[in-house]
């Protein structure tokens, strides 16, 4: 190795650095190391007269590396790099010493923070001087994204991805897209139908010519990297031919079998045999194995007679897909918090307490009462009804988070309620009121003024039936009252949790879950919906409680990251990634088991790290029994030299 | 004798005599080699007088073996390295301090207690304590003094050659020999520092199967119930020294069911053997469940281990980067 | 008046009961399901939230010796205080200051009590 | 079956049926219950003060008796029988399981004492029928045919409240509704099973007990109860007390109350052990 | 008065030096054997694991690894209340035989052969395995070849020949496959015919050649009492396992005892001069450094052991032994007959390997008893090449070492030893003259007991070169004799 | 070497800090211009999950008398998935290690800094001066 030739630039920062640091000092204390050809201070590093200085200095002294004792190197790294690159120094040959914000600002007293300062400045050349050249990364990309979800969010974002010209694999569980929108009755505040708004893009995704389409499906494997993840897909049976069932439903009136019907939250019961809704895309019947007695054994064939497409074939197999795809949206949605977490609300046990989804079920034209509003025990139409809202949200033996959608739902619900029941009455219980939204304070008011329902401050503490009458028993804060509240029906505002598969998904895809399980992002502010993993997004209600117009906004933005991803030809990684010296590396597997991006494989007794995927953390180096293993720039013997040169002076 | 003949010379440390008989071993073969190699002073056997070793005129390799746990221990290699152009620390306690270095967890005071004051069939009511001076008949009978620490023969000399083991076997000590008989053949000076043979671990010898992940979820003694003999130790919460030990032994220890306890040492960039260990053995512990688990309980998990110095460092404590039991203060 | 924050009774209640008030974001749901919430003169979050300003009337009302530490709300609150061990450390404030509110020769017919109730009584309403 | 066994004041005077019926019941399960050599007041209310341990003497010195005793039944278990009694000593133990300074502080306190180890474990009569009887074996014993009787269980607050010593489900206990059924009676479901009786407010403030006894028996004359089965005597207390202050409201309407252990003894048979007043409420049913 | 120091020896416990003291009129005044070195392991091994003590133990001796092993072994076995498979018990008696003949082989035909091969009185440059192999290269090949299959066995077994690692609380770490069972038993047939042929050796030509030495009752004899293993049922001799006998200078059992009773029997004494201790029988007392029946010292190693057994259970052992018996009594008090002895162990011991190789259980899978609760308790004894060794230890409640001692043979024959010495010496240093063949003499003192490494290893350069310094009282030097 | 009175006692301290949490953290209480003891120096590292405890021997062994390590608050802050857990799980047993060769475990010290923990950045070298004052100088033998 050719002796360096360190230049070491000492800024004054005006007075922020030179007010408590000696700034010549810590320029001469550096020129002694024997590798500093050059130190010099100046007033103002970063200024154009500061960046000239350090390129003429790289010029005339023929520095091959560059120590800036300035700032934290989050603020003018970039800056003195692009510098010293503009003059032929390679950008890793640049390290900033860091003397403002972790020396002269937290110090007073000169004597010492010049100290410091030295030592900073001291193993940062002891660094530099280590530090190898290094240039980006570049690898290839596969033009097509996956999308796993199927609700409004992984519609959103597979119509976006593919009418920018990619292709899409839409991976969902259930039998058809649609998801919880699709239960839906209306949105608020607009109150548009939400079918009416769901199903035109429901049919988009189905004839998109570059939207692949699975349901009853599930991602099980994946492997790679950004731009190139290999995904392997479990295709579970249908048991009906989507291409030849015309959905006339002869098959379903001669089914035998009659289950509750998940889709109505048990409010109503279908065949084994069914349709979720009429509007479901694929629109195909599907059998319910689990219900189906036509399956194994088969004792049972009504359908098959019927059924004049030849539609239905018992012998269909599950099959697993493989797809090579560049980006990985996901947008696995959410679900209701258990009422029966909260025995105090009735433990599930009354037939009359039900949740905000079943609510919504018989508020929608569609639904098992056909948009009349009945309740569950007797059928008659509720009188008064209760709304409770924040039930299992912000509560700590529960879900600490607010569900966020809640306090609107329950204003829509209680307005719908009385478009429909005008003389029932509509009692909202609040603790407090989060309409933080467009129009959403508006509809609040709308519903308080207009429609007269009543808003209660004050959290229930317990549901009883006394009587066979329903009793809410509760307070009302701001009159200071205990209230007990008989009404005919309570609808519980239940908070909102990650789908069930969203855990064993996010391990598949190695992205972390935060405590509660949904998907976790970069950076809540400026990097909402990427995963650590490069490559992979999130998106909608997995990501955390949010309604409808924030999933889409937030689909759409999953959506042109990946499109933005997918339209480079090249990727540029880091390359301050792990190396391996295949010389001292015996393939003892340390590293492949605790890479938590699945970077190394041990091929033939040695390690091989995916430069693409390395993200360089450097576990494995400090893990490797034999150091073997190396993250760039951030080697043993640098370190080394950085603590000696940190205590030693 | 022809005079083209190799003068080597062997100078005994603190040592358990395994070491002399693995080189006796090769001396069976070497007995093939007599015309290449003169074993000019044999100190095992010897009268270890310095003077003698002082007054060797010429020796081509001077093998120590041994740790330096005396005085004069110190002063032979001292006198070896001037005298041979070739310093081979000789075995692991040699090389790295050995199982004696596990002493430098206690004072020689408290060592010295504790075996002549101190086990159950020890009768001493005049608490006598060998090493201090003892004269009869007018005769200073002391024995020699115990250094303060055991150590390594290179913090005493350099070391051109290491051969490791505990004895040295296999690959090890055939490496050596082959060394030796081509040194004593063309007389070509051989590499300084090496270690023999070579810088892969146990790992790359290993027969046994290893998981795609490596996950220790709870450490397991070795009389812990049975013993997968196919797989990985590490992989069933066994420690296995053998990713951080040389591979010269032939993985004996692996092949008959046992775990590595790394008697021959670490590579060579280890700058302390057991400090990485930590880091590795660390790492695997309960990988799939971190989030899972409170803070508190994976650490409770990682500390569950026994005895990480004694199995660390079993045989290179005295080469540590922090080799000697500290009396740092409590609290 | 003046609302102090971190109040000194708030400080109080803390050391005597170690929970504290400013957990409580005034949901209700103590008061919602307090037994004999009928007797008090104030609701028990609201006993809460004069704790939480640092309004020492609170000591004064009757509220907190209704209160039978019958722990209903203490189960149910959303953010784990102990509502029941916050009235005791009020109830604390004045009997270790040597002022009880219990004096059993003033107790008509008080052979008709049980031990159980006459010993209860004593344990709360005095020192 | 030996567990030793804490009485606690009330059960030797006012609710002594309560003890004569339990340790009847018991006997005919083969369970011996031995009560402590030496007892003292529990406390009758948990301090609740964390800043002082001095109010768990009582119970501690409870504890060292019966820690004093386990050689005598082999195990660490101490049943009592007043509801008060068991949150008590189970409080007290809990928070002494939880903060080792405060069991130290006590133990140094009380010099004399021997130490107490924290290993004795408060249990309540009903677990113990639950859990070493088990409600099968209860339904093989009876010997009355109860199908008509409506009870109603009346739970209070301190065997399920606070969580840390709960004997079943703060908000949905089942433990007496299965041993009521167990005997073939018929558990009334009603509100207000684990609702505060007003407990020591008799004392000072009797508008409390009867208000909140009007409340919980409201929900029972229309679900047309015979008795109310209690564990605990202070409740077996304010509810009577409760109806009588309130009888104008109730129009001399009342419902008899009776300790499970009554109605229990009573389905066996064990009618010697049952006072006069108590066959009479169950009269009807022999 | 002069100071003698002789510098070589013992490695057992490190390294060891003579030093003889003469007075003024040239008698010996006193004998002093050293140890010089101490490596602690009572000390080090507190903290350690107690399952990994036959794996830590076995440094300290390298000549004897498999002795410190095994007693190891089963004092953990004791420690976590395990009685080890019957299987384990075999394997390990196996590979334990193998190394008795190991060290016993390399003592023998690499030290003792050359001197007794060749002729003492022989040039010294001609008394080494060296010049043996230039003039009869097939013996030495053909020794080379034997010791070969007995390392094999061991590594076998214990997956190193030296500081071997198959001891788990319980039994063995691994199986004996079918192909190793078979191999075994083909070179334990060889070994038998090997061992017969050198006891033919040794009883043709040796014996009678070197009766004078041999046969001496003025220097290496003793009247001690004899401590070894014999087997419970009969008294037979064993190596692995047995009750400890202890006979008198009459050959009368005195005591008896099982291991972890060995602290009523055994105390040791700390002299300030040498870092080894001096053991004794406890119940008889210690009188210092003298032989008879009032004084505790006892010797251990293969003369105690054919002392204390009343017979071999192996055929050809057997008849060997009578004949030894028929030439030197019973009790053998004659130190040189350990040369003897050993050769007729070897035989026990080939044979014993072709018994247990034969055993069909031998290659059964049930290796570990895992079944046991840790005791906290166990002492460990075995019959290790140079005689009796214990090893006992205690625990706390995680079976971490709380308790380690260990009584070793050369510390056993500590006393006896420098009794030995100095007979030797005082029989032929007279009037402090000191002749050339002293060297020798106490040499050959030293080999009867094979204290471990000195005697055994300086095979190759096949002689033991001792320097004897005679200073005056002031500690000037004042003679220098030197053996090379 | 008179090191033993208090007063004149300065610890030397090392942190090595993770560049997306405690670096940020620390540059935080530069920025609000938090004032805490200067006996600290920073080593970036990219992730508290590279830190080898060898380097902390390595300081030790070189004069240092307490070691920081400050990475990212568990469970999820981690930049890099769960460097932090590797660092957690590293200085549990090196803490074991230090105690069996006779060097207070509190020499050592992990704590998790997010970006935003100025304070708590501060206060952490705060209270480790104070504590390494109180344990004194470190002096290997």
């Amino acid at each position: 190795m050719p002796k360096e030739r360190v230049g070491v630039f000492v800024c004054h920062c005006g007075r922020n650095i030179a007010g408590t640091v000696d700034v010549k000092k810590v320029a001469e204390e550096a020129s002694k190391h024997p590798a500093v050809v050059f130190a010099t201070d100046y007033k103002y590093m970063c200024s154009d007269p500061g960046q000239k200085l350090i390129k003429d200095a790289i010029r005339e002294y023929k520095l091959t590396a560059v120590v800036v004792a300035a700032c934290t190197p989050s603020m003018h790294e970039e800056t003195f790099r692009k510098a010293c690159s503009e003059v032929g120094l390679n950008w890793y040959k640049c390290e900033i010493a860091n003397i403002r914000e972790q020396c002269s600002w937290v110090h007073s007293e000169i004597d010492k923070a010049t100290e410091k300062a030295i030592r900073i400045v001291n193993s940062t050349i002891e660094k530099v001087i280590r530090n190898e050249p290094l240039t980006p990364i570049t690898v290839g990309i596969k033009k097509k994204c996956l999308v796993i979800g199927g609700g409004i969010a992984g519609i959103q974002a597979a119509l976006d991805v593919a009418d920018a010209g990619f292709e899409v694999i839409l991976v969902e569980k259930s039998p058809t897209i649609g998801g919880r929108m699709a239960q839906l009755s209306e949105t608020f505040p607009t109150l548009d139908c939400a079918q009416c708004i769901l199903t035109p893009k429901m049919v988009a995704v189905a004839r998109h010519p570059r939207i692949k389409l699975y349901t009853l499906s599930e991602v099980i494997d994946v492997e790679g990297f950004v731009g190139n993840f290999r995904v392997k897909i479990r295709k579970k049976p249908r048991y009906v031919d989507i291409d030849k069932c015309n959905i006339c439903g002869e098959c379903e009136k001669v089914c035998p079998v009659i289950v509750p019907n998940e889709f109505d939250r048990g409010l109503s019961y279908r065949k084994a045999i069914y349709i979720p809704f009429p509007q479901a895309v694929p629109a195909a019947y599907t059998i319910d194995p689990e219900a189906c007695l036509g399956l194994n054994p088969v004792i049972c064939g009504e359908c098959i007679e019927v059924c004049d497409q030849q539609a239905i074939n018992y012998d269909d197999k599950e099959e697993i897909i493989e797809e090579e795809v560049g980006a990985i949206i996901v947008a696995t949605g959410y679900n209701l918090y258990p009422k029966e977490k909260i025995p105090e609300y009735g433990y599930g046990k009354y037939e009359d307490v039900i949740d905000s989804l079943q609510f919504e079920r018989l508020l929608s034209s569609t639904g098992p009462t056909r948009g009349t509003i009945v309740r569950p025990s007797d059928g008659k139409v509720p009188k008064r009804v209760a709304f409770i809202q924040c039930v299992g949200s912000r509560d700590v033996n529960h879900l600490e988070y607010c569900s966020k959608i809640c306090c609107m739902y329950s204003a829509k619900h209680a307005m719908m309620y009385k478009h429909l029941v005008p003389d029932g009455q509509a009692y909202i219980f609040y603790i407090d009121i989060r309409a933080a939204g467009k129009g959403y304070e508006e509809f609040i008011k709308r519903v308080q003024e207009e429609y007269g329902v009543i808003y209660i401050r004050g959290r229930v503490s317990k549901i009883y039936k006394e009587n066979g009458q329903l009793i809410v028993q509760a307070v009302d804060t701001l009159t200071g009252e205990q209230l007990e509240v008989p009404v005919d029906l309570v609808v519980l505002a239940m908070g909102i949790v990650p789908s069930p598969d969203a855990k064993r998904l996010a391990e598949i895809l190695k992205i972390p879950v935060d405590k509660w399980g949904f998907y976790q992002e970069v950076h809540p502010k400026l990097r909402p919906v990427e995963s650590v993993v490069s490559g992979i997004f999130v998106c909608g209600a997995a990501q955390g409680p949010k309604d409808i117009s924030e999933t889409v906004a937030q689909a759409s933005a999953a959506a042109s990251k990946a499109i933005a991803l997918l339209s480079k030809d090249m990727i540029y990684h880091e390359p301050i990634i792990a190396r391996v010296n295949t010389d001292l590396c015996s393939g003892c597997g340390v590293c492949e088991s605790i890479c938590p991006y699945g970077a190394i494989k041990v091929i033939n007794k040695v390690a091989e790290v995916n430069e693409v995927l390395c993200e360089g953390c450097g576990a494995c180096a400090a893990a490797c029994p034999v150091g073997a293993i190396q993250l760039r720039n951030f080697r043993d013997d640098q370190i080394i030299s950085m603590i000696q040169a940190v205590l030693t002076r | 004798m022809s005079t083209n003949k190799i003068k080597i010379t062997i100078v005994p440390g603190a040592a358990c005599g395994g070491c002399d008989v693995s080189l006796a071993n090769l001396g069976e073969r070497l007995l093939e080699a007599t015309e290449l190699v003169d074993i000019v002073f044999w100190p095992t056997v010897a009268d270890f007088k310095l003077e003698d070793l002082k007054n060797l005129d010429h020796i081509d390799i001077g093998i120590f073996i041994g740790s330096i746990r005396l005085e004069k221990h110190a002063e032979a290699a001292k006198i070896l390295r001037e005298k041979a152009k070739f310093v081979v620390a000789y075995g692991t306690c040699a090389c790295y301090g050995g199982i004696f270095g596990l002493g430098n967890l206690s004072t020689r005071e408290e060592l010295l207690k504790k075996v002549y004051l101190n086990t159950p069939t020890t009768e001493n009511p005049e608490e006598k304590i060998p090493g201090q001076k003892v004269v009869i008949n007018g005769v200073d009978v002391t024995p020699p003094r115990l250094t303060e620490w055991n150590l390594p023969l290179n913090n005493i000399v350099t070391v051109d050659l290491y051969v490791q083991g505990c004895p040295p076997i296999e690959d090890s000590i055939n490496h050596f020999y082959e060394v030796l008989v081509s040194y004593a053949k063309n007389r070509k000076p051989f590499e300084k520092g090496m270690m023999i043979p070579g810088a892969k671990t146990l790992c790359d010898i290993c027969p046994r199967k290893k998981p795609e992940k490596i996950v220790i979820e709870k450490f397991r003694r070795v009389h812990e119930g049975p013993i997968d003999d196919e797989l990985c130790f590490l992989a069933q919460g066994i420690i296995c020294l053998g990713p951080i030990t040389v591979a010269g032994c032939g993985a004996s220890c692996i092949k008959a069911n046992m775990p590595c306890r790394g008697c021959l040492g670490p590579p060579a960039d280890i700058i302390d053997r057991a400090g990485k260990f930590i880091s590795t053995i660390a790492s695997l512990v309960e990988i799939e469940r971190e989030k899972e688990l409170s803070d508190e309980e994976l650490m409770r998990i990682v500390q569950e281990i026994v005895d990480p110095v004694g199995t660390f460092h079993r045989f290179t404590f005295s080469s540590g980067v922090i080799n000697k039991k500290q009396e740092d203060a409590k609290k | 008046m003046l609302i102090k924050i971190s109040s000194e009774l708030a400080k109080k209640v803390f050391e005597i009961s170690g929970q504290n008030v400013y957990a409580c974001y005034q949901c209700g749901k103590c008061s919602a399901g307090c037994p004999v919430v009928n007797e008090m003169d104030l609701l028990p979050n609201q006993v809460i939230h004069l704790v939480q300003i640092g309004d020492e009337r609170v000591l004064n009302c009757k509220a907190i010796w209704i209160c039978a530490a019958c722990f209903t709300c203490s189960v149910r609150c959303p953010r784990d205080v102990d509502l029941a061990k916050v009235m005791e450390a009020l109830r604390l404030l004045t009997l270790r200051k040597g002022i009880y509110k219990l004096d059993l020769r003033r107790i008509e017919n008080v052979e008709e009590y049980p031990q159980i109730a006459l010993i209860a009584a004593t344990r709360k309403y005095t020192g | 079956m030996k567990f030793l066994y804490f009485p606690g004041c009330s059960l030797k005077n006012y609710a002594k049926k309560y003890e004569d019926s339990a340790l009847a019941v018991a006997k005919h399960f083969g369970i011996e219950l031995i009560e402590l050599k030496r007892w003292n007041c529990c406390g009758v209310v948990y301090s609740l003060a964390s800043d002082s341990v001095f109010h768990c003497i009582g119970a501690v010195r409870d504890l060292i008796r019966a820690q004093e005793q386990v050689g005598e039944t082999g195990n660490d278990k101490l049943v009592t029988l007043c509801s008060m009694c068991y949150q008590v000593l189970a409080s007290v133990n809990h928070r002494l399981a939880n903060d080792p300074s405060a069991l130290e502080t006590l133990n140094r306190f009380m010099d004399e004492e021997e130490d107490y180890l924290g290993t004795i474990e408060v249990t309540h009569f009903l677990t113990v029928l639950r859990d070493y009887v088990g409600f099968d074996k209860i339904r093989e014993e009876v010997k009355r045919e109860l199908a008509d009787l409506r009870v109603a269980p009346y739970y209070g607050c301190m065997l399920v409240r606070p969580k840390e010593v709960a004997i079943d489900d703060p908000e949905e206990p089942v433990i007496l509704e299965q041993l009521i059924e167990s005997l073939g009676a018929y558990p009334i479901d009603y509100p207000f099973r684990t609702e505060c009786c007003g407990s020591y407010n008799v004392v000072v403030n009797k508008e409390v007990v009867k208000t909140r006894v009007l409340r919980i028996i409201s929900p029972l004359f229309r679900a047309r109860a015979d008795i109310i089965v209690t564990v605990c005597p202070l409740c077996t207390f304010n509810l009577e007390y409760g109806m009588k202050l309130a009888s104008r409201q109730l129009h001399g309407k009342k419902i008899p109350v009776v300790y499970f252990t009554e109605l229990l003894a009573f389905a066996l048979g064990l009618d010697n052990v049952l006072d006069k007043t108590t066959l009479e409420i169950f009269k009807k049913y022999m | 008065m002069k100071t003698i120091k002789i510098e070589p020896i013992s490695r057992l416990e490190g390294e060891g030096q003579i030093i003889i003291i003469l007075d003024d009129d040239g008698k010996v005044r006193d004998v002093f054997f050293e140890i010089l070195e101490l490596k602690g392991f009572e000390r080090f091994c507190i903290g350690r694991p107690a399952e990994e003590m036959p794996r830590i133990v076995t440094r300290i001796c390298g000549v004897c690894p498999w002795a410190h092993h095994m007693a190891a072994g089963k004092a953990v076995d004791a420690v976590f209340g395990r009685d080890p498979t019957p299987v384990a018990e075999k394997i390990r008696e196996l590979a334990y035989c193998a190394h008795i003949i190991d060290s016993h082989s390399l003592h023998f035909y690499f030290l003792a052969a050359p001197d007794f091969l060749v002729s003492p009185e022989a040039d010294k440059s001609q008394r080494n395995v060296i010049y043996l192999y230039k003039k009869h290269p097939e013996i030495v090949k053909e020794i080379v070849k034997h010791r070969h299959y007995v390392v094999k066995i061991e590594s076998m077994i214990g997956g190193k020949s030296i500081h071997p690692v198959c001891c788990v609380p319980g039994g063995v770490s691994k199986r004996l496959t079918e192909d190793e069972r078979k191999e075994i038993e083909e070179m334990a047939k060889e070994l038998i015919k090997f061992s017969e042929k050198w006891l033919e050796i040794w009883e043709k030509d040796i014996l009678s050649k070197y009766e004078d030495i041999i046969f001496s009752k003025d220097i290496y004899y003793l009247e001690t009492y004899y401590m070894g293993l014999v087997s419970p049922k009969d008294n037979s001799l064993n190596f692995y396992d047995g009750d400890v006998r202890v006979v008198d200078q009459k050959g009368q059992e005195v005591f008896r005892f099982r291991a972890h009773e060995y602290l009523n029997y055994i105390s040791e004494r700390v002299e300030a001069w040498t870092y080894t201790k001096f053991p004794y029988l406890k119940p008889i007392g210690w009188k210092g450094l003298v032989d008879g029946p009032k004084s505790g010292i006892y010797r251990v190693g293969p003369l105690a052991r054919l002392n204390v057994c009343d017979r071999i259970s192996t055929e050809k052992a057997q008849l060997a032994y009578e004949k030894y018996i028929e030439a030197g009594g019973k009790p053998v008090h004659f130190s040189m007959f350990a040369h003897w002895a050993r050769l007729i162990e070897m035989l026990y011991a080939s044979e014993r390997i072709l018994e247990l190789a034969q055993d069909e259980e031998i290659t059964s899978s049930d290796v570990i008893n895992y079944e046991g609760a840790l005791t906290k308790f166990g002492v460990g004894v075995v019959e290790a090449p140079r005689g009796i060794l214990f090893h006992h230890y205690e625990t706390d409640d995680d079976g971490m070492i709380t308790l380690a001692n260990m009584v070793v043979p050369t510390t056993q024959n500590n006393a006896a030893i420098c009794m030995d010495v100095k007979k030797s010496t005082e029989k032929l240093i007279i009037n402090g003259q000191i002749s050339e063949g002293i060297l020798n003499r106490i040499e050959m003192a030293f080999r009867a007991y094979d204290p471990c490494l000195a005697c055994s290893a300086h095979s190759l350069p096949g002689r033991m070169p001792l320097v004897v310094k005679v200073y005056n009282t002031r500690g000037e030097l004042i003679k220098e004799l030197r053996r090379e | 070497m008179k090191v033993s009175n208090h007063e004149e006692f300065e610890p030397r301290i090392v942190a090595f800090l993770c560049r997306w949490c405690a670096y940020a953290g620390a540059d935080l209480a530069g920025v609000s211009r938090l004032e805490y003891p200067p006996n600290v120096i920073p080593i970036l590292v990219p992730c508290s999950g590279r830190v080898d405890p060898q380097y902390i021997l390595l300081a030790f062994k070189n004069g240092a008398d307490g070691v920081l390590i400050g990475g990212c608050h568990t469970p999820n802050d981690c930049h890099y998935v769960s460097g932090n857990y590797k660092a957690l799980k590293r200085y549990a047993l090196l803490k074991k290690y230090l105690e069996q060769i006779g060097i207070n475990p509190a020499r050592v010290r992990l704590e998790w800094i997010s970006a935003t923990e100025g304070q708590k950045f501060a206060r952490v070298i705060r209270e480790f001066t104070e504590e390494l004052k109180k344990l004194g100088p470190l002096r290997l033998r």
